[in-house]
């Protein structure tokens, strides 16, 4: 089968800055793939890459066999590949839930429909009761899950979570943790951006390490965390912990 | 629902207020403010909605206005069809200065709109052969023609922009709850949230502007009817394009009746301040721009939001919100 | 409002007295208090036992709405006898169907042609010339200049801000110019609120022209001529009335505005002023009062007033519509009217004044005097 | 004049009736840069800065050469200490509340300061005789008119001091600092209200200064604000709010376009000319000319 | 030094923080735990005096900061890493670390704590003339901290620090922290992964719901059995 999403040598430079030198790799369908990397190795620039945020310099990227060069961010979104930012973008005027619509409008849903299945995906990560606040009183953590369920009401068939659990408390990360399995099963494919290594060891089938704007290596969670590169780049003497260790028991 | 039944109850009120009224100063200057209040409305689709301020709407005031006397004029067209002609010229000019300024926003936006209105005055003084340009075209008939939009009697303007009012405002409050409304307000919010989320981003911003010239151009058509005479530097003026931003926001961007009481005050001042001190010169231009800053001193927000305070200050009062708060 | 005492007529100023164009409006708001001091003195209305002028002053704003608006209110809130003003013809356009309603006539400076045409409903009366007069008398005064002082000018450049005023005065001349054999080197209208004019000269200069015609407000005008000076031109500039004989730019240009010429609607020297000592002396207690001597604008509203209340005095009445009809019939050929050249007022069918012509002045002496046509003329011409 | 004349003349007039606009603008955009704030009433502050100087020019030496200028500095300070008032009593409250009460503040007060001052100084037009107003020096066939070159020339020298003020100064520095963030900035010890108060009087102070300037060869009447603010808002974004170098590049842009198109297309279009100029910039680079974009994700 | 008692505050007539009590001693380092939400940050924003305090006191060195606007603390000695980084997106990097320096005080000791910063966020180096707007998350977090440090703050005033950054950059974090503690710097420190920061810290305070449940030295908090399964899940 043809891999899900493929890219092919794509660089991003900002004047100076080579952020994505030549990366390439490919998702197969199904499943978590974890990505992790220094600060700065270029995971959020590949994201914004990939969702049409920033045109590549260079090379190319497939989604579901499919060269989406073309298309412009929501487009793509339409046609299943999604992502949340690093920095939570809630919707000030609307309400928790209505923010969380809009996704479900834009599959074309009758406000109606849109309004219950958003209060589904609410319930589903405990955050029902703030359903009809606005979202300035919210705690980033959760703003950032908005993010998450406004992109899931697109029915997505690949997510790139850019850090979506840093900052959540332990109960939370269970939760969340357990809803992305959950998805999973159903079909979703993940790509998940985290530096809490508690949780990339227990989501992620496939792990990715992205250092200086490449892909340093892939494959296997537990080999690839021994991997000596990885330890010396990334996770330095922390490899059982992590910084995630408020999670890393698992 | 309950909220159009609200609108077409009022109207029904100004409607017969207005053909009772036998002072045709009082109705003519109600019909003014009723125009006013209906570019504040449309104005507010850009402004209140997107929060995109717009200092050039004047110019969907000025370019049905003359599409559709010139066509009248010189090739004599209906004016019922120059109408749509001219409307849809609006249309097509929004989608143009919408589609270039996409990418702009904050005074960016606003200082481009001026600019552009500018442009589109300076044409048309320019090519006076089409346009008889700062001369302008004075629209004179002694009766009345319907077919012609021409009416002897100011009550006949004064019930044709009530009704665009309160249509307008129905129309806004509908959109409001409308998919496109929540798109504009995720695009206000985030471009990018918009966009991850599906939002076609450039396509929605581009209709709101046409929206927001269509309907302003709706009002201009019949007004310059009303005023009979077509004088650019007032119909595709600065003053005109910040009169209608300034009584939106006067009346308090986030309210569905904002641009009505914007409009309602403004012109009250106005005439008010004319009337007793118009003599003496300067004093009502005076007055009418310090009590815009009086009011911004007291409540940012505008006169709604001002009414809104007042109101709870009430100790006993009923249940009711008098206002229909989020546009 | 609308009591009034039956010994007091309601006559209404409605001019702008705000925004750009508000010193028009004061101008003619001070010689119409003059003027209705002078017929109120001299025992009012007699034909109405002695009644008594009561002057409405409004203010027209500077756009057509606003102009609507204070015609209705002061039309609907009084009943007034008859009026004078609007200045410009925007506003004069945008208000007239009011005044037609309301059947009250009024007296109006604007100059352009379009007012009196027979669909103004025949209650507009234009005491000032026509704009298109304006330019037969420049290009004869040209004529005349050629011809005393042997200047050999046969090109012209023409410059007018673009607005009715300009348009209208700027019509005149081309034509009459085109007619009197001069080429036409420059003839470009330019934005009313510049703040350079240099572009402009370098233009004239470019055209080789030996004579500018300039239609210009005030500040306009004055960039003009200060930036003539700096460019070291040597055009013969021969303006196009408003900017060029307002006090104000006398003022700022000291003495060396003396020698300008200009072409007006009115002159405070005209023949017909220096005749009368009553005029000559209302000339001199509007200067007094006023601290200027007495503009154009200031010139025709006094006349105006005056014709105004010569009409009512005819009409009997303080009926709008019998005044309006005395004005149509009227012939004023002594008291305040004759301020107006040539000494005599009377409206044709269109409501256009017969008997007026445009005067040429220069500054002498710091002050406008008239010099041409001979007719009205009572200085010399020092040579440009 | 031959081809080359009109065009060197048509540049020259250009940039210095440029050097006004630029002058004008300066304070408007490090008004905008600072406190986001775009002030619509700023043409009525230089209107107000011109009556300043006018009133002061009656009192001493108009008729001598240059005399005129002594003005120039005490209207600068007279009208720095209105902006620091202006900024206690009306914008430190305004500024809170974004962009639609800033505009709705300062369009209240354009309106109300043209009424005002035919209040309190009559609609008449205004100009002190002076010597400069229709002076020019000649350098062969090309001349320089004498008044707004020496605006031009002090315009430049604003410029310089207000971009090193701003690079290098503490005052500069924090300014920068709260124009990014007011609560980063207080965070970090500034008083963003004192910082925000002295830039709204130098930006005032400035305008007044442009003001004197122009008073020698420019009526001043209640209206005449408007005159120089629209082009200088023009300048401001083509340059890219906030940059003060850019204030003045685009003030001079705008006034050789303006200068270019009399000369070489229409003089009536000269107003239109830089309007679509305006936009051409704005749509090929939205955040300006001197101004870079910023990483939003 | 710092002495907060019975504070409330919050948003939008929202009352966020409900009477906090809370203590820093000379050369201490103090962690507060607690849910997402809880308050820790609003409590934080409280004390820099970036919120108005709807009661309670905050002193710190005998100075009464109360009624104080939000740029005074910086000045007495108070260095904050906010949530979110709060960069000045547009000045440099190197501008954000002499903007770290505005407080007087910190003038002398500019220099040394350039180095001193520089060194322990090597990454920032290359960096340094590049707008701060454009670092990755972490690279941000690291000037955020950078930029505290050059305030030689007698107070160091942290939001979930290690919030985005990668393990080995917090274990980094982490040293510093705890080599400045070592040299007496008093630090006061929000957390959401509780282990470094409870091994770090002296006492801890846990907040639930803006209201502090426990507090205590962090060797009994750990041991608390509530709070193992509530919050730390340890
Ligand atoms: N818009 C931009 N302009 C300039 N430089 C940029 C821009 N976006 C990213 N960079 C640079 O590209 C590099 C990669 O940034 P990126 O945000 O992708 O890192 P990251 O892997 O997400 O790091 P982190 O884990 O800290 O979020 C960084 O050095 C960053 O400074
Ligand atoms: N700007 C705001 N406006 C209104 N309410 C807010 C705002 N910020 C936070 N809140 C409210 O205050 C509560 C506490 O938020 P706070 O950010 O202090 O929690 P926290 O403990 O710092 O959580 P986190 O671990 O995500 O940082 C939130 O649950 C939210 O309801
Ligand atoms: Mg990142
Ligand atoms: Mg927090």
């Amino acid at each position: 089968m043809t891999a899900l999403l493929a890219l092919g040598g794509v660089a991003k430079s900002f004047g100076a800055v080579q952020s994505l030198v030549d990366v390439t790799f490919a998702i197969e369908d199904h499943g978590i793939v974890g990505l992790i990397g220094p600060n700065g190795a270029g995971k959020s620039t590949l994201i914004n890459v990939l969702t049409g945020v920033y045109a590549p310099n260079s090379g190319t990227v497939y989604f579901a066999g499919r060269d989406i060069a073309a298309l412009s961010t929501a487009d793509r979104a339409r046609i299943g590949l999604v992502r949340t930012f690093q920095r939570p973008h809630p919707i000030l005027d609307l309400t928790c839930i209505e923010g969380v619509m809009v996704g479900g409008l834009c599959r074309g849903l009758s406000q109606a429909e849109a309004r219950s299945e958003a209060h589904e995906k609410l319930e589903l990560l405990g955050l029902a009761n703030v359903a009809d606040y606005s979202p300035r009183k919210l705690p980033t953590g959760h703003l950032k899950l908005l993010d998450f369920l406004r992109v899931l009401m697109l029915r997505p068939r690949l997510v790139l979570l850019d850090e979506l659990m840093a900052g959540l408390s332990h109960n939370e990360l269970e939760v969340v943790q357990g809803v992305i399995e959950q998805l999973a099963q159903t079909g979703i494919t993940f790509l998940v951006v985290e530096h809490l290594m508690g949780v990339i060891r227990r989501l992620s089938r496939h792990l990715v390490v992205m250092d200086a704007g490449q892909i340093v290596t892939e494959g296997e969670p537990t080999t690839v965390i021994h991997d000596p590169r990885v330890v010396a780049a990334y996770l330095g003497d922390d490899v059982e912990s992590g910084s995630g260790d408020g999670a890393s028991h698992a | 629902m309950k909220r159009t039944l609200v609108i077409l109850v009022v109207w029904a009120l100004f409607a017969s207020a207005g053909i009772l009224l036998r002072n045709n100063y009082l109705v003519s200057v109600a019909t003014s403010a009723a125009f006013l209040a209906v570019w504040g409305q449309s104005w507010n689709v850009l402004g209140g909605l997107s929060g995109n301020i717009s200092l050039g709407h004047s110019m969907f005031v000025a370019i049905p206005a003359y599409v559709t006397i010139l066509l009248f004029q010189r090739a004599d067209v209906s004016p019922l069809l120059g109408a749509l002609l001219g409307i849809a010229a609006a249309v097509a000019l929004a989608a143009v200065i919408g589609a270039a300024t996409l990418r702009l926003t904050g005074p960016y936006f606003s200082l481009a709109t001026l600019a552009a209105g500018a442009v589109v005055l300076s044409l048309i003084l320019h090519y006076d052969e089409l346009t008889s340009g700062p001369s302008g075209i004075p629209i004179s008939f002694a009766h009345d023609a319907p077919e012609k939009l021409e009416f002897t009697n100011v009550r006949a303007y004064y019930l044709i922009a009530i009704t665009l009012l309160a249509a307008v405002t129905i129309f806004l409050d509908m959109i409001k709850r409308s998919r496109l409304g929540y798109y504009i307000a995720a695009i206000k919010s985030s471009e990018a949230a918009a966009a991850a989320a599906g939002v076609r981003v450039a396509w929605v911003k581009v209709l709101a502007f046409c929206l927001s010239a269509a309907l302003t151009a709706l009002g201009g058509v019949f007004y310059v009817f009303f005023i009979g005479f077509a004088d650019p530097n007032f119909l595709a003026g600065l003053a005109l394009s910040v009169k209608i931003a300034l009584i939106a926001v006067v009346g308090g961007t986030g309210f569905l009746i904002g641009p009505i009481i914007g409009a309602v005050f403004y012109e009250s001042i106005d005439a008010v301040a004319n009337a007793y001190f118009g003599a003496a010169g300067g004093w009502d231009v005076m007055i009418l721009g310090l009590s815009v800053v009086a009011i911004v001193m007291t409540d940012p927000r505008g006169l709604c939001f001002m009414a809104e305070r007042l109101w709870q200050a009430i100790p006993f009062r009923p249940k009711v919100s008098i206002s229909a708060r989020g546009v | 409002f609308s009591a009034r005492a039956a010994d007091q007529i309601n006559i209404a100023i409605i001019v702008p007295l705000s925004g750009p164009n508000a010193s028009v409006g004061e101008q003619a708001v001070n010689a119409a208090k003059l003027a209705v001091a002078d017929v109120n003195d001299t025992g009012g209305i007699k034909s109405m036992g002695g009644a008594k002028l009561n002057l409405i002053i409004a203010d027209a704003t500077n756009d057509p709405q606003g102009a609507i608006n204070t015609s209705e209110r002061v039309l609907s809130q009084n009943t007034v006898a008859g009026a004078y003003g609007l200045a410009l013809s925007p506003l004069t356009t945008a208000a007239l169907p009011a005044f037609v309603k309301h059947h009250v006539a009024v007296i109006t400076s604007a100059i352009s042609d379009t007012l009196v045409t027979p669909n103004n409903g025949g209650y507009l009366f234009q005491i000032a010339p026509k704009g298109s007069a304006f330019g037969n008398q420049q290009v004869e005064f040209l004529k005349f200049l050629n011809a005393t002082y042997k200047m050999g000018i046969s090109k012209a450049a023409i410059l007018y801000v673009n607005n009715p005023y300009g348009i209208a005065t700027k019509n005149g001349v081309e034509q009459l110019a085109k007619n009197a054999g001069l080429e036409i080197g420059l003839d470009s209208a330019y934005p009313g609120d510049i703040t350079d004019a240099s572009p402009l000269v370098s233009k004239i200069e470019q055209s080789g022209a030996q004579v500018l015609f300039p239609v210009s407000y005030i500040t306009d005008s004055s960039l003009i001529l200060t930036a003539l000076r700096s460019a070291n031109s040597h055009v013969l500039v021969i303006g196009g009335g408003a900017g060029f004989i307002w006090p104000p730019i006398g003022k700022s240009l000291g003495d060396k505005v003396n020698g300008l010429t200009s072409v007006a609607s009115w002159n405070l020297d005209s023949k017909n002023v220096v005749a009368d000592p009553k005029l000559v002396d209302v000339t001199k207690r509007y200067a007094s009062a006023y601290g200027t001597f007495m503009p154009e604008q200031a010139g025709e509203a006094y006349a105006g007033i005056s014709v105004l209340a010569a009409a009512i005095e005819a009409a009997k009445s303080d009926d709008p519509a019998k005044v309006r009809d005395a004005l149509a019939a009227i012939d004023v050929k002594s008291g305040g009217g004759s301020l107006m050249q040539p000494g005599e007022v009377a409206f044709d069918a269109n409501g256009a004044n017969r008997y007026v012509q445009p005067v040429m002045i220069q500054w002498q002496s710091g002050i406008p005097h008239t010099v041409f046509p001979e007719s009205v003329a009572t200085s010399k011409v020092a040579k440009p | 004049m031959n081809a080359i004349n009109v065009l060197a003349q048509a540049v020259v007039n250009g940039l210095l009736i440029g050097g006004v606009y630029a002058l004008v603008a300066v304070g408007l955009n490090l008004m905008f840069g600072v406190m986001k704030l775009v002030n619509f009433a700023h043409g009525e502050f230089l209107m107000m800065g011109m009556y300043v100087a006018v009133a002061l020019a009656g009192l001493a030496l108009p008729a001598t050469f240059l005399g005129i200028y002594w003005v120039a500095v005490p209207a600068m300070l007279i009208m720095a200490v209105v902006g620091a008032v202006f900024y206690l009593l009306l914008l430190d409250r305004a500024a809170k509340f974004g962009e639609s009460p800033q505009i709705l503040l300062t369009i209240g007060l354009s309106i109300g300061g043209q009424g005002l001052a035919q209040v309190l100084r009559g609609s008449d037009f205004k100009l002190v005789p002076n010597p400069i107003n229709g002076a020019a020096l000649h350098l062969g066939s090309i001349y320089f008119q004498v008044g707004p070159a020496i605006s031009f020339t002090v315009a430049i020298a604003v410029t310089i001091v207000m971009a090193w003020i701003l690079r290098s100064t503490r005052f500069g520095k924090s300014a920068r600092a709260v124009a990014e963030s007011v609560e980063t900035a207080e965070m970090l010890g500034i008083d963003a209200r004192r910082v925000y108060m002295i830039t709204t009087a130098i930006a005032i102070g400035l305008v007044g200064l442009a003001g004197a300037l122009v008073i020698p060869y420019h009526f001043t009447f209640p209206n005449v604000g408007q005159n120089f603010v629209v082009v200088a808002f023009l300048a401001i974004v083509i340059a890219g709010l906030g940059s003060v170098i850019g204030a003045v590049f685009g003030g001079l842009l705008l006034g050789v376009m303006q200068s270019l198109t009399a000369a070489y297309l229409d003089i009536d279009l000269s107003t239109a000319a830089i309007y679509v100029l305006f936009l051409a910039v704005l749509l090929l680079r939205p955040q300006g000319l001197f101004s870079r974009g910023q990483r939003t994700l | 030094m710092l002495e907060v008692s019975g504070i409330r505050t919050g948003y939008e007539g929202v009352e966020v923080v409900h009477d906090v009590d809370l203590a820093v001693n000379e050369g201490e380092t103090v962690c507060v735990l607690g849910a997402n939400g809880a308050g820790k940050s609003t409590m934080l924003r409280a004390i820099m005096r970036q919120l108005p305090l709807w009661g309670g006191s905050v002193r710190f060195l005998g100075e009464v900061l109360t009624d104080a606007k939000a740029f005074v603390p910086a000045h007495h000695g108070m260095g904050y890493v906010p949530e979110g980084r709060g960069m000045l997106a547009s000045l440099t990097v190197r501008e954000n670390l002499e903007m770290g320096a505005y407080p007087l005080r910190a003038q002398a000791s500019f220099a040394a704590n350039l180095e001193r910063v520089l060194a322990l966020f090597p990454a920032l180096m290359p960096r340094l003339e590049h707008a701060a707007g454009d670092l990755s998350g972490g690279q941000a977090q690291m000037l955020a901290i950078g930029r505290a440090l050059m305030g030689s703050p007698k107070l160091l005033v942290l939001d979930e620090p290690s919030l985005g950054l990668a393990p080995q950059i917090v274990a980094q974090v982490y040293v510093v922290l705890g080599q400045l503690k070592a040299e007496g710097q008093a630090i006061l420190l929000v957390e959401q992964t509780v282990g470094k920061a409870l091994a770090l810290s002296d006492r801890a305070y846990v907040l639930d719901r803006g209201r502090v449940v426990l507090c205590g030295r962090c060797a009994e908090v750990k041991n608390d059995k509530l709070l193992r399964d509530a919050y730390l899940g340890l």
